[in-house]
């Protein structure tokens, strides 16, 4: 789960990072209030879940009450990738005269956590990445240990020839640490750290939580965004399903994250595009079926569904079961494909004998039947 | 031979007497897998399916000399059962349960060092080696004896493309699924490394998907270690970036672990890679012909 | 740091581990306010810091006010090992049908934390360890771990056949070991942890925090009773000397804790008694020796010191610089042989060679003079 | 040879700056060690009586090519300077600092498994190889180039029985004092077969003192593969039970580690024990008379 840079920066108070001085906005009114505590100049952060808003034009320099005005108007009127802008941070702008990376993620390949910093920090920081490997220190941490301070200080040195800023970056690099362990984060970045003054202050902030271990922080949940979420994802959480809505017209309904791929992969190779990635996961149940069929129909953008079952634990008479719950309950305009191999199959074709339902043997067969029976 | 497992695997399942730990325990018992006993904390002394329930791993080992376990236990008490089965000293152990958190993860595999244990998983459907033993819960339906050895990230794919490789005729030495999540206990390397080393695996089947580098790094082992044929699936290719598929492991980053990327290292390291699961039929029958 | 069972019960309390309904009183005036919270039958129990108070009569099992009464005016005026019952634990006795032992310690062999169970519990647990350790069950557990439930789960089905009180110890081991490890414990250990009506009941509490480990949890020493220290021993504390007072007639004072005990053990073998245990430790400075021999001249039993120095850290010029501060400063009617060997030894000579100091070459000739000088 | 030190080891002092450490470190460099570096988080870039220092263990290992250290740090930091030399992979490390916590050893030692690093303390005097290196804080008056090994629990009491040993003409292959504290990261039966192997060393001296029962073990050991003689000291014969004596390891509890025990097993495995730190000059002629 993501939160919001003024989320993070909570936590990052919480722990005595420093910040800049800031305030959260959601209207223009609010703005006056801001100034009483702010000083100009002033940055104006869009607030949204993705990357890229500085490309965007949701960050804005200014310089006057004026310019803030202007600005916060037109940012608060903005959609970034397909997100609206609903909340703005006014932040103090801090003049820095250099920006550094810092990160703290699991690294799948050395199965540890690693701190992640560069000397190159800034906007670009993936491209350096890519491009000038050599400018990112990487350590490894231990889960047990978390951050040692001979670690931090031995990035500390490739970063900075100042003693007493290695100190001060030993000192953010474990409370950036504690953060990352105490509410087990996939990711906790900060970028740019700037520097300012002979201070290192996080200008910006991004935490994202493993989803996996929320149910042990209940707090978290308050964090989540609900507006940044589809509306259909969120139903299909709260069925435990897994779905991402995307931009085609072929609904599918899968069992399993990686025949769900393939699935998507095949309908684009047949020259169609998926609308959606569904995945009603290991156990079974008609009623998963149900709730899926429920949220791919909201998608008005479906113009027919593939059902593609490899029964295992899940068992094919209770994914036509709840096919046939769906077909009852609900005005269905578009061809259903379905194909069902596996634990009890043959009940499956039974049930499902007279119903509209076109079958297909293969994989294959269903892909290229529900491409070729939506094509327009 | 086959790898991992066989008939001589004997089986503790950790929690038994679960919905799926029960269910699966039947099929497993079916497929004629040396279940030996199971474990429910507390449930000790009764008995399931005619196997023998135990309050502890260790317990259960000691009675029933088992040497492998198939965890079943809700994730909240999964890693618990992981660090149990380590630490009386099994060597395989198979952890179905998906939903554990990655820092416990982080903390069983650094425990893991210098240990006994093979882990397996977690996230993961399991082990076939076929006509031999199951322990997972993968459907036999979709699996025959043969020679091609799968290691796989996914599930149900795994069952689309062997069934293809057994209707073909040609079947599997050993189908191992080692788990869709980011931390896993063995990964692809690993399963490779013993399909080359078993002599009744002719071939090698490895599918992927998004996410990660784990198939980067197993395209450079083949290029260097891997004399057999090797054959690759990767899931994931439509997929958009950063939006996650259901598996905490197929996040794409930074531009890194895209279906292409996968795509091109493996094919730089002598490997065909398919895109359809059915095509794998046919190119079986080019190597073998 | 040993503390009194009533304080390690506080952390039982604070840990949710069921103790006995109980009552600390100092005097007998006390005893009225505690009988309107108790009920009979009650136990009187010497709080003292020293072992078998049982078998010196501190421990009484009550059924009357009037045996009650009696019962703490007796004890409040014993001295159990030379130290006197200042505190009393009134408690509700507990009707048991069966004693376990439960602990938590350190096994110097394994070099791990080990969690030890039986179901032999009671006041000789040592002699069982000693005859029959197959009653005895030890798990080791790992420090970053601390303890897993099925670790538990495997002892408790060793102690117990009831799963019910598996479940029941399992809770108690767990809570025992996080006192352990989160206040670094030498030892915790309940004696015995006794079966009463299908509950566990902790009705004795042991806990000994690791000295070098106190320093980081400074509430604790508030728990440290003064009383029941020697005052010189107090006193060495604060000037960082390393006491412990004996009943001999040598008085002893040596740099290093193995060449301490060595020079005691002479002095016995050559036919005299050491008055105490100093090792004036590794650094040195003419300060630390004028306190040592303050502390000693403190023991009116002492009619002889030997100074048994083997100099690397430690300067024999600042021994003999402290040894004249000291005979300068007391009127010292005691004979005193000194051994100075290593670093700075001829300086030590020099300084002291007016002084009424005897010099020995060796530490035997050193403490063969000082027996000859103290023989009584 | 000796043991674990010679002349061509090269060390780090952890804390250098420090009023022990700087101390210690011209008196090694007196005794011709190879002092390479020195380690004060914050000082990298001084020098001090000549060596340069750094501020991490591993910049001071790069660019010197050590490969051990000695550790002088204060007790609240040396648990973390321990690590550090772990984690740098020196071969040996020795802990000086005394009145660390028992619960950062028992971390320690479970972090040390698996790894390359020799952890000889804490609360060590160290070690010396006379005329070769010194790595410790032993006087060097008591020691003399010679064959005879010992391994010590104790710092005073071992240059007191060194100094015999030297007067007496024989002199010491190697002296470690392996630290009183009651977890230690090497004891006496890693030292024995150390000394057992090395071919300079024709005798070994043991100094043991009450509490744990290190010396026990040791005593099996010595009976199962300990060829050369050994001869054993005892400190605290007459420490009354349950009474510390200055060293957290000297605890007499529940009638285990006392004196008398611990000579009854050392007499059990053939070892002669001696009562007085002089006599070890007249044993030593009997055993190469």
């Amino acid at each position: 789960m993501k939160i919001h840079e003024y989320q993070a920066k909570e936590f990052f108070r919480k722990y005595n990072i420093p910040t800049p001085k800031e305030k959260l906005i959601t209207n223009l009114d609010e703005v006056d209030l801001a100034l009483s505590e702010l000083n100009f100049p002033i940055v104006a952060k869009a607030q949204v879940l993705v990357g890229g808003r500085g490309k965007a034009g949701g960050v804005q320099f200014c310089q006057t009450p004026e310019e803030l005005k202007e600005a916060v108007k037109r940012i608060l009127s903005m959609t970034i990738k397909n997100l609206a802008v609903k909340k703005l941070l006014l932040a103090e702008a801090v003049k820095y005269e250099k920006e550094f990376y810092l990160g703290i993620t699991i690294d799948r390949e050395r199965r540890a956590p690693v701190l992640i910093a560069s000397a190159a920090g800034g906007m670009d920081i993936e491209e350096i990445a890519l491009r000038h490997p050599e400018q990112i220190v990487i350590t490894e941490l231990s889960p047990f240990l978390r951050l040692k301070s001979y670690k931090a200080r031995e990035v500390g040195n490739v970063l900075f020839s100042d003693k007493e800023l290695v100190n001060k970056f030993i000192e953010i690099a474990a409370k950036l640490t504690n953060i990352f362990f105490d509410y087990e984060c996939n990711l906790v970045e900060i970028n740019p750290l700037v520097l300012a003054d002979r201070e290192l202050v996080a200008v910006d902030a991004k935490i994202v939580f493993d989803d996996n271990g929320l149910y042990r922080h209940p707090e978290l949940e308050a964090l989540r965004d609900l507006d940044a979420e589809e509306k259909s994802e969120l139903l299909a959480k709260q069925a435990d399903l897994s779905y991402v809505k995307l931009t085609g017209h072929v609904g599918c309904i899968v069992n399993g994250a990686g025949l769900a791929m393939a699935t998507m992969d095949l309908i684009k190779k047949y020259g169609a595009e998926p609308a959606n990635f569904l995945d009603i996961g290991g156990s079974s149940s008609p009623q998963k079926m149900r709730e899926a069929m429920r949220i791919i129909l909201m998608d008005k953008n479906v113009r027919g569904i593939l059902v593609n079952i490899f029964g295992g634990i899940t068992r094919c008479d209770d994914v036509a079961q709840g096919l046939l719950w769906a077909l009852k309950e609900e005005e269905i305009k578009v061809p259903i494909v379905a194909r069902l191999t596996g634990t009890n199959e043959l009940e499956a074709r039974m049930l499902l004998e007279n119903s509209p339902i076109v079958f297909a043997r293969t994989m294959t067969e269903g892909v290229k039947k529900i491409v070729e029976l939506t094509r327009s | 031979m086959a790898i991992l497992i066989n008939q001589e695997t004997r089986v503790i399942v950790q929690g038994i007497t679960g919905r799926d730990g029960s269910f699966h325990t039947q099929e497993m018992l079916k497929y004629n897998t040396k279940v030996v006993a199971g474990v429910t904390p507390g449930k000790g002394g009764s008995e399931i399916f005619g196997v023998p329930v135990f309050d502890t791993v260790r317990e259960a080992k000691n009675a029933t000399r088992a040497n492998a376990s198939i965890i079943f236990v809700p994730k909240a008490f999964a890693p618990d059962a992981i660090y149990e089965a380590i630490d009386a000293e099994l060597e395989l152990v198979v952890c179905i349960t998906e939903g554990i958190p990655v820092h416990e993860m982080l903390k069983i595999v650094s425990y893991l060092k210098g240990k006994k244990t093979r882990l397996i998983g977690p996230n993961s459907a399991g082990i076939i080696s076929p006509g031999k033993s199951k322990v997972g819960i993968l459907p036999p339906v979709a699996f025959k004896e043969g020679k091609v050895g799968v290691v796989s990230r996914s599930g149900t794919l795994t069952y689309e493309i062997s069934s293809h490789i057994s209707q073909a005729g040609f079947g599997e030495s050993t189908v191992v699924g080692i788990g869709g999540d980011p931390i896993v206990g063995t990964n692809f390397i690993d399963c490779l490394k013993m399909f080359e080393d078993d002599p009744e695996t002719e071939a090698i089947v490895l599918i992927g998907e998004i996410g990660g580098n784990d198939e980067e790094r197993a395209s450079e082992y083949i290029k260097k270690y891997i004399k057999k044929p090797v054959l690759a699936f990767i899931a994931g290719q439509t997929a958009p970036p950063d939006k996650r598929m259901g598996h905490a492991g197929a996040i794409i980053s930074g531009g890194k672990g895209t279906a292409q990327e996968k795509i091109k290292a493996l094919n730089a390291a002598g490997v065909r890679v398919f895109f359809e699961p059915e095509e794998i039929g046919r190119l079986l029958c080019e190597i073998f012909k």
